[in-house]
């Protein structure tokens, strides 16, 4: 675009081993919580603590941390290798009884578990290397999941009185940084000089400040974002300082359509939906052009290739096609009078997306859907609460069709999981935990409970296959396209980023992927 | 003399409301400032009007080129989502002018209604109504309109007008029945009484039309609160974005960043627009200042 | 009379017009007006209302604000033209110059400031008054106009219509100027207290030799202290000469007709223009000669047989405290009478007596706090809201003030359609039909025309028959006419007096007639009330009751009452 | 005669001594408290009712947070309900326990800012809301009201029109339209002001001089957008009360006796035409604790309007609680100091 382009123009006083990261927003003002167990944390508490195991949702790959891994000797046994070296930043060793410690913690306030772990875990023994978890049941994909635990010292944590309470306000972790100086509008975390990696962490210091609002993040040099930004090149790439930006895609955004509810639990009339979409069309009015559509397979193209059934034409993405969708429709009974898609009885087929207030990319997206199939004579309307009341209509399965993400956590069980599981199924007006559109399939049920149980990685595969099918034919959900994972960074400082070449992690700011990425830059000057 | 059995006239009515409107436009019109106020709102409800035929494009109609300066095909540009602006502007005015309008309009009929009861009746119901005004009065008017819209959501311009309505009306009540009781203690109200009068009929006939300017101005005001309103809501994202109005304008031109792409047009022209209606309004204003408030007209006689 | 004429001039001026507005739309309020003015002298300006006497005084004193402006003429004071002067110099001349005494003098002083105060400003405005003398000045002054020390403490909203009166004259008197104008310095005022402000007044002219001019449209109050009158019509000065020549030689019809309209109501025969003495015509069983145009008609109006009466007795309200902190106010104390069909009985008596209260009562708008009141067989005291129709179609109000009494907004037909429609019963052409007879009655023709026409296109008078047509509307047994006449010109007062004695004479409606002015009372009423502070204090035939009086305040009321004839006779 | 208006003034009202008005007086009073007290009560009653009237509860606002993120489990609702201490109990007994936090002044734990209490998070923002909002409402209307003295005094000329057009002009854009240019001009095109925040980045809340210095620069541009935005109103405002006290006899009656112009017009016209003003100003003033919920959300200031935002678009109920009712009580507070500056001011409603 035109006129008075802003340029970056870094702060002159941040020195060139510090890094100015968006990653931490206050409201308005930050409060001094870093008990990595709660909700509001300071998203710093993720470059403190540290889990056993890192899952990359982006990649799909499991790094291990600090476990050096572990094993199932049996479906319903997992063993943790405790990695040996690691001391806390008070210059505690780090040994297995914190990992049994924290699992405990975990138990004994149940709030702490968010993931909920402790609905798997039957109990936890330890060795002086090893951690042993027991489980409840034969699961598999559980290990990673309890993996991604972020452990706390035992030996500052025993002596806190009220935990669900307590904000930790001076954090001991095993992390690449300790906390620097906190003030309400901005805090520094500084290089952990005896982090156990310490070698590959270049930044010395890394800020962050309250308030990242686009226009600061275009204009005052910072060297890490993680956000939607409009016209990306225009902005961020033209504000100078070296920007670059990556968008894998982190999710599938797609359209879930409440099965309990006629028509859409008529197998033709999804299928007749489906082809009367234009994927490619509603990505871009929804992201703007960034993001590919997405294929009906609940697979992440291009990280995830490796798991994508073959047989599946065209990497599972379905090219609109009216006249197929009006075949579709005809078989389940509907036809075009009048520029109107009516029903045996002349009633016109019409329905409602509901999407969440204030969650513009989606909106649009939706709005793209509702002209696409409004031209075949549906009527479409939009209705858009606030989230949380969009949330609770989810889960109670009190919508026609919804607009939502699916997929994107990096494991292809879980993904798999939380969409077709009939575990999740609960009647309308009872809130479901996943599942939402209240896919009911004994077939898919059976093979994610083989899923469960299944050690090696070719059955793996193979009941990975079986499921996208399942996805591919029975349309349980209308795929759009990827939910992008929106990295803005800059190479003015440190070079290495994630990137479409190298894409060894999310470019997320929060969660534990920073740890591979804050473990992987190179200081400019130091090249 | 006397009286003719024949040929009588047809009876004269009380001045009809045509009548008394024309009085109220002859005398606002009468202001030079509330004459420029009312040429900018015409043409501002003209463009409205022809929307459909003076818009180069759709509302929502996109797929040109994104964030696009402006050009011969795109006066004003195009937004991130690669809609034009000059297009979006014009539909907006609809809206905007739509919901100034309705929602200045519903919430004065609320305040006549209660602020005229109010002020007539006494005791008892007097008390109630106070009561309520009163409680509308120190809610806090903003959180008040976040926490309806949340709770009407995806109601559309409808649950605008509902919101701004519901929050905008007691300010006027209460001026109308300061208003209503100063005008029961003339003369000729009681003299309605003694005419044999019904209440209803004292109030609506012989105390309301003698509020015709405050009631205009009451009108003016309120609508003027309900534009701004409007945007501001939209603008913090508790409205309807997929309505395309002066204030969706502004929040999307806020999401996409249209500062730091340079779409000026995008984030001045519905700023200014809304601006220059509110402006065209408290304009009028003026000159219905002028009917309520005989010393500011200077130089008329009794 | 006592005159310290030098012949000093120190006013003059020279064919001043003076105009509201420009063009076509201008109103010339005043006309090519000459006088002059010598030192020490007392001159009255005198004229009916509108006919420019406020825009004069305001000329004069430099004071014209838009949309007034001074069209032609020229004013001097002291040799100079004082519209030569900057706005400046005119404020600085105000001290020693010409003070003014605003027509509405109970507004005239700032709400918010205590009366020390409204000195203080005036004596640091012209420093004519030095720091440390300022509270002496300022106790002389209030002393001059006969007012208490303790009022300089108070705030004009605390003290009573006549004190804010005298109040502003001691302000425009703090200027010490040589000529003052009086722009009706009584309206507005009670008749007692009317009285003793014009006695200070001319006290205040004689002791300290300003020269006067005291507006008014009340002949009577000027010729009881000026030396000279000049008489206004239309914006012209009509007639100016000695007071002595306007009694007893009037040149111009208009002051012949002013001068008509005075009489002593103590007189053994009152006549007033469209008059016959009451007690004369009882006894020669003459006609009064009718005041209105068109005799009145009675196609409609069948003689009642169940005339009833209203009996009053032993009536008092209490209103609550206007304020907190003040006792409240036991307006009607303990007051009886009985209202016959056919007779009229005047309540007169100083402001704030409880005249009005009365009427209220007896009209079941407000509830008395104890006694009865009896129409027929009908408690009005009992009555609720939705009962008033009943009794309002036999009892009507004719109200005082005749521009407030009619709502703006509609035409005199729709005003007098409404009672017709809801107590006659008649609808359509019929109630059109009684409407311009009523027009008809109260002599307001062509009706056709009145009945088009909106309250602001008819003058007071015909604004006031309009009131009273509406009260006949309904074929009422009983009239109460609270002050009727009170806001009309004398021009306009007889014709509508004339008009509420024939409706009595003709239709057998009895009559409460309420006011202060006993000169009216005398010549439409049978009997007579004096109230004071709520209670009836002499009562009787309004003739023998006049005059001799036997109550003292009656005597005082009587005694307030200007005569022109007094002494100048 | 004069004109229809003129009202008769009894002249004999001389007081007399009280009989019985000291109990009618208490008897007011005490009607006047009970309505305040009736309003107070319904204003909390609706304080506690209207959050809850919005669908989905803090637990699916914070969820929907993070199902942005990817899915979430049960598990999670589960623990973040735990976390938040989303009520329990009917609304019956929330409502109980509500009163009772409101009698104690004690309105827990946030959901939103959870584990801080909701006193923590008045207590900070605060401050902040009430030296920019109330310095700058108090400013609003000094300026405007003399600004409205000066266009009424000059009426017809340029120092009338000038203030008038331009302040309703100004006043006439949205609020956060304003914001945002100026922050974006005088922020980040010409780098005059800080673009966010109440004080430095790194600075600690201190009273040291640096930091109140810090915290007025901070201060600037929000304070100038509510300036602007509100100063047409009350300069409006002032200039019609006063044209209709300037046509009053009292000012042609200064006038008459010659007294200085500038006392004619601040001691006698002005001086009257601000009482009916005060009433707007106590609203204003009662408002300021409400913060100016778009202006701090632009310029990221801490305030409570800011808080008031967080706290209901997370459906934070005991915080939207605490702030509605503080809201409310300082309306209702302030209309009851403006009644009485209003005695103060005015000798009519004196005794
Ligand atoms: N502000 C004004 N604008 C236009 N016309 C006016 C204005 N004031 C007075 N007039 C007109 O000027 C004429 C003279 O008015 P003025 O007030 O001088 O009368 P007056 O003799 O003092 O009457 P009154 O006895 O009622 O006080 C009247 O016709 C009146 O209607
Ligand atoms: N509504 C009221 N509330 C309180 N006091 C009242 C009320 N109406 C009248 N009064 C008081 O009652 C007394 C009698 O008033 P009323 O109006 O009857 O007098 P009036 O004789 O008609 O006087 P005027 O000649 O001025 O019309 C006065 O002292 C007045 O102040
Ligand atoms: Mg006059
Ligand atoms: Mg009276
Ligand atoms: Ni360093």
């Amino acid at each position: 675009a035109c006129s008075i382009q802003i340029t970056s123009a870094p702060d002159p006083s941040i020195p060139d081993d510090t890094m100015l990261v968006a990653a931490d927003n206050g409201s308005p003002l930050f409060e001094r919580n870093f008990n990595p167990y709660m909700v509001n944390k300071r998203t710093a508490a993720f470059y403190m603590y540290e889990p056993l195991v890192i899952l990359d949702n982006v990649t799909g790959e499991e790094h291990p941390w600090l476990a050096t891994g572990y094993e199932l000797p049996d479906p319903s046994t997992v063993v943790y290798e405790i990695r040996d070296g690691v001391t806390w930043s008070d210059g505690e060793p780090f040994t297995s009884a914190d990992v049994a410690y924290s699992f405990q913690l975990l138990k004994d306030v149940p709030a702490f578990d968010i993931q909920g772990i402790w609905g798997y875990i039957e109990s936890v023994e330890t060795t002086e290397t090893t951690v042993t978890v027991h489980l409840t049941a034969p699961d598999v994909p559980a290990a990673q999941l309890i993996g991604t635990t972020l452990i706390v010292p035992e030996h500052i944590w025993k002596d806190v009185d009220d935990p669900e309470t307590y904000r930790n306000p001076d954090p001991v972790g095993t992390g690449p940084y300790t906390l620097g100086n906190f003030a309400a509008q901005q805090y520094t975390v500084d290089k952990n000089p005896d982090y156990w990696q310490a070698d590959k962490v270049a930044a010395e210091h890394i800020i962050l400040p309250a308030t990242n609002t686009q226009l600061d993040v275009a204009t005052k040099g910072y060297d890490w974002a993680y956000s939607f930004i409009s016209d990306v090149d225009g902005t961020w790439v033209a504000a100078g300082n070296k920007n670059t930006y990556w968008f894998p895609p982190g999710g599938t955004i797609a359209l879930f359509p409440n099965l309990t509810k006629a028509p859409f639990n008529d197998l033709n009339v999804r299928k007749g939906l489906s082809a009367a979409l234009d994927r490619a069309a509603v990505g871009d009015a929804a992201a703007e052009g960034y993001m590919e559509p997405a294929g009906q397979t609940n697979i992440l193209l291009p990280f995830q290739q490796d798991a994508l059934d073959p047989s599946i034409p065209n990497a599972g993405l379905l090219e609109k096609d009216d006249a197929t969708a009006l075949e579709f429709f005809a078989q389940a009974g509907y036809t075009q009078q009048d520029g109107k898609l009516v029903d045996a009885g002349g009633t016109q087929l019409s329905f409602s997306i509901t999407t969440a207030n204030g969650y513009n990319d989606w909106l649009k997206g939706v709005q793209e859907v509702q002209k696409q199939w409004g031209a075949l004579g549906i009527d479409v309307k939009v209705d858009s609460p606030q989230p949380a009341a969009y949330q609770l209509a989810l889960r109670n399965g009190e919508y026609d069709f919804a607009m939502g993400g699916t997929g994107g956590t990096g494991s292809i069980f879980r993904d798999f999981n939380t969409l077709l599981s009939s575990d999740f199924l609960k009647p309308v007006g009872e809130e479901a935990g996943n599942n939402f559109e209240r896919f009911d399939s004994p077939e898919a049920q059976a093979i994610l409970d083989q899923y469960k149980v299944a050690i090696d990685p070719a059955e793996q595969l193979e009941l990975g296959y079986q499921l996208q099918q399942i996805v591919y034919d029975q349309l349980p959900v209308l795929s759009l396209y990827y939910g992008g994972s929106w990295g803005l960074v800059s190479e003015a400082k440190f070079t290495g980023w994630p990137s479409e070449d190298d894409p060894y992690a999310s470019p997320k700011t929060y969660e534990s992927t920073p740890l591979l990425v804050l473990t992987h830059l190179k200081a400019v000057d130091d090249d | 003399m006397t009286t003719q059995t024949t040929a009588l006239p047809a009876i004269e009515k009380a001045p009809s409301p045509w009548q008394v409107f024309a009085r109220v436009a002859a005398t606002i019109w009468s202001n030079g400032k509330a004459r420029i106020g009312i040429s900018i709102l015409g043409l501002f409800i003209l463009l409205a009007l022809f929307a459909p035929l003076i818009a180069p494009y759709g509302a929502s109609e996109n797929g040109f080129e994104r964030s696009a300066d402006s050009s011969w095909e795109h006066w004003l540009g195009t937004t991130a989502a690669g809609e034009d602006v000059l297009s979006q502007l014009l539909w907006g005015s609809q809206i905007s002018i739509f919901v100034g309008l309705v929602a200045g309009l519903l919430s004065t009929v609320i305040a006549v209604l209660i602020g005229l009861s109010w002020g007539y009746v006494r005791g008892f119901w007097a008390d109630v109504i106070n009561f309520v005004v009163n409680l509308f009065l120190v809610i806090p008017g903003l959180p008040l309109m976040i926490v309806i819209a949340a709770y009407l959501s995806g109601g559309g311009i409808g649950m605008i007008i509902i919101v701004v309505v519901i929050t905008g009306w007691a300010w006027g009540a209460r001026v109308l029945r300061s208003q209503t009781q100063s005008l029961r203690s003339r003369d000729f109200v009681t003299a309605a009484v003694f005419s044999g009068e019904r209440p209803f009929r004292i109030v609506f006939r012989e105390i309301l039309p003698n509020m015709t300017s405050l009631i205009v101005g009451n009108f003016f005001g309120a609508a003027t609160a309900a534009i701004l309103a409007e945007a501001g809501l939209e603008y913090l994202g508790l409205g309807d974005s997929s309505i395309v109005s002066w204030g969706t304008m502004l929040f999307w031109a806020q999401n996409s960043n249209a500062l730091l792409t340079g779409q000026w047009a995008l984030l001045f022209a519905p700023g200014l627009c809304i601006a220059l209606l509110a402006t065209s309004l408290t304009l009028i204003n003026f000159g219905v200042d002028g009917i309520s408030n005989p010393r500011l007209r200077e130089g008329a006689k009794k | 009379m006592t005159n310290v004429q030098n012949n000093e001039t120190i006013l003059e001026v020279h064919d001043l017009s003076v105009d509201y507005g420009y063009g076509d739309e201008a109103t010339h309020a005043v006309r090519n007006v000459e006088l002059r003015l010598a030192r020490g002298e007392f001159v009255g300006l005198v004229g009916e209302s509108g006919s420019g006497k406020s825009t004069l005084g305001f000329a004069l004193t430099g004071l014209s604000k838009p949309p007034a402006h001074i069209e032609k003429g020229r004013i001097l004071f002291g040799g100079k033209d004082i519209a030569s002067l900057s706005p400046e110099q005119l404020r600085e001349q105000r001290h020693g110059g010409i003070a003014m005494v605003l027509q509405s003098g109970m507004n005239a002083l700032n709400p918010v400031r205590s009366i020390r105060n409204h000195f203080v400003d005036i004596f640091r405005a012209h420093g004519h008054v030095t720091h440390d003398r300022w509270n002496d000045r300022a106790l002389e002054l209030v002393g001059k106009v006969e007012l208490p020390a303790t009022v300089l403490d108070r705030f004009p909203g605390e003290l009573s219509g006549g004190m804010r009166q005298r109040v502003s004259i001691a302000l425009a008197l703090s200027l010490e100027p040589q000529l003052m104008v009086f722009d009706e310095p009584t309206t507005a005022l009670d008749v007692l207290v009317q009285h003793a402000v014009m006695n200070t007044i001319i006290e205040l002219q004689k002791a300290e030799n300003f020269t006067a001019i005291l507006i008014s449209h009340d002949l009577g109050i000027v010729l009881e202290s000026a030396q000279r009158v000049m008489v206004m019509h239309e914006g012209r000065i009509v007639e100016d000469a000695s007071a002595r020549d306007i009694l007893h030689n009037p040149q111009n019809d208009y002051t012949r007709m002013l001068l008509s309209h005075y009489a002593d109501p103590r007189a053994e025969v009152v006549e007033l223009p469209g008059f016959v003495d009451r007690n004369e015509r009882a006894a020669t069983g003459a006609k009064r000669a009718s005041g209105a145009t068109h005799p009145p008609t009675v196609s409609s109006r069948e003689q009642r047989t169940d005339q009833k009466s209203m009996v009053v007795t032993g009536v008092s309200k209490v209103y609550p405290a206007p304020r907190r902190g003040e006792s409240q106010v036991l307006a009607v104390d303990d007051v009886s009478f009985t209202l016959e069909p056919g007779q009229s009985l005047a309540l007169v008596g100083a402001s704030g007596s409880g005249k009005s209260t009365i009427a209220k009562l007896i009209t079941a708008v407000e509830k008395p706090s104890s006694g009865s009141i009896m129409f027929g067989d009908v408690d009005v005291a009992k009555l609720r809201r939705g009962q008033f129709r009943q009794l309002h179609s036999d009892v009507q109000m004719v109200f005082q003030d005749p521009y407030s009494a009619l709502n703006p907004l509609h035409t005199v037909e729709y005003t007098l359609t409404r009672p017709v429609v809801n107590f006659t019963g008649l609808r359509g052409q019929d109630a059109r039909r009684r409407v311009l007879e009523l027009l008809d009655t109260v002599g307001l023709s062509p009706v056709e025309e009145f009945a088009a026409k909106l309250p602001h296109q008819l003058s007071g008078g015909q604004r006031q028959r309009v009131v009273i047509a509406r009260a006949l509307a309904s074929n009422p047994q009983m009239i109460i006419a609270d002050e009727p006449v009170s806001m009309l010109d004398v021009s306009l007062r007889a014709g509508v007096l004339a008009l509420l004695e024939d409706l009595r004479e003709q239709w057998g409606v009895s009559m409460l007639y309420i006011t202060h002015d006993l000169l009216s009372a005398r010549v439409v009423t049978d009997n007579i009330m004096v109230l004071n502070q709520g209670r009836v204090v002499e009562r009787g035939n309004t003739a023998d009751v006049l005059r001799n009086p036997t109550d003292e305040y009656t005597v005082r009321l009587l005694d307030a009452i200007p005569n022109p004839r007094k002494d100048v006779a | 005669m004069t004109s229809s208006t003129l009202t008769r003034t009894p002249d004999a009202t001389a007081p007399v001594p009280e009989t019985g008005g000291g109990r009618r007086a208490a008897g007011f009073a005490l009607r006047k408290l009970g309505l305040f007290v009736l309003t107070l009560w319904a204003a909390i009653t609706l304080n506690f009712l209207l959050p809850r009237l919005m669908p989905g509860s803090p637990a699916d606002a914070a969820l929907a947070k993070l199902a942005q993120n990817g899915p979430v489990s049960n598990a999670t609702k589960a623990a973040i309900e735990a976390q938040l201490g989303v009520p329990t109990g009917n609304i019956v007994e929330q409502y109980f326990a509500y009163i009772g936090q409101v009698l104690t002044l004690d309105f827990g734990v946030s959901y939103t800012f959870y584990p801080q209490t909701v006193s923590e998070l008045v207590s900070t923002a605060l401050p902040y809301t009430l030296v920019l909002v109330g310095v700058v409402t108090v400013v609003a209307f000094v300026i405007g009201t003399l600004l409205g003295v000066l266009a009424a005094w000059k009426r017809g000329t340029w120092l009338d029109s000038l203030p008038t057009l331009a302040g309703s002009f100004a006043s006439a854009f949205p609020y956060f339209w304003t914001a945002l240019l100026l922050l974006f001009f005088a922020g980040y095109v010409w780098r005059l002001f800080p673009t966010s925040g109440a004080y430095g980045p790194t600075a600690t809340p201190n009273l040291s001089f640096e930091f109140l210095g810090d915290a007025l620069y901070h201060a600037f541009l929000p304070a100038l957008t509510i300036l602007i935005t509100s100063l047409g109103g009350w300069i409006l405002g002032m200039r019609n009360t006063m044209i209709s006290t300037l046509g009053d006899d009292y000012v042609t009656f200064a006038e008459a006796n010659g007294l200085k112009p500038r006392t004619v017009a601040l001691r006698y016209a002005a001086r009257n035409a601000i009482l009916p003003n005060l009433t707007s100003f106590g609203l204003a003033l009662g408002g300021v604790v409400g913060g100016s919920i778009l202006v701090e959300r632009v310029f990221g200031y801490p305030g409570v309007g800011y808080l008031l935002f967080n706290a209901v678009t997370n459906q934070d109920y005991p915080l939207m609680q605490a702030l509605f009712l503080m809201i409310t009580v300082s309306v209702l507070v302030a209309n009851f100091l403006v009644d009485i500056l209003y005695g103060v001011l005015d000798p009519r409603t004196r005794r």
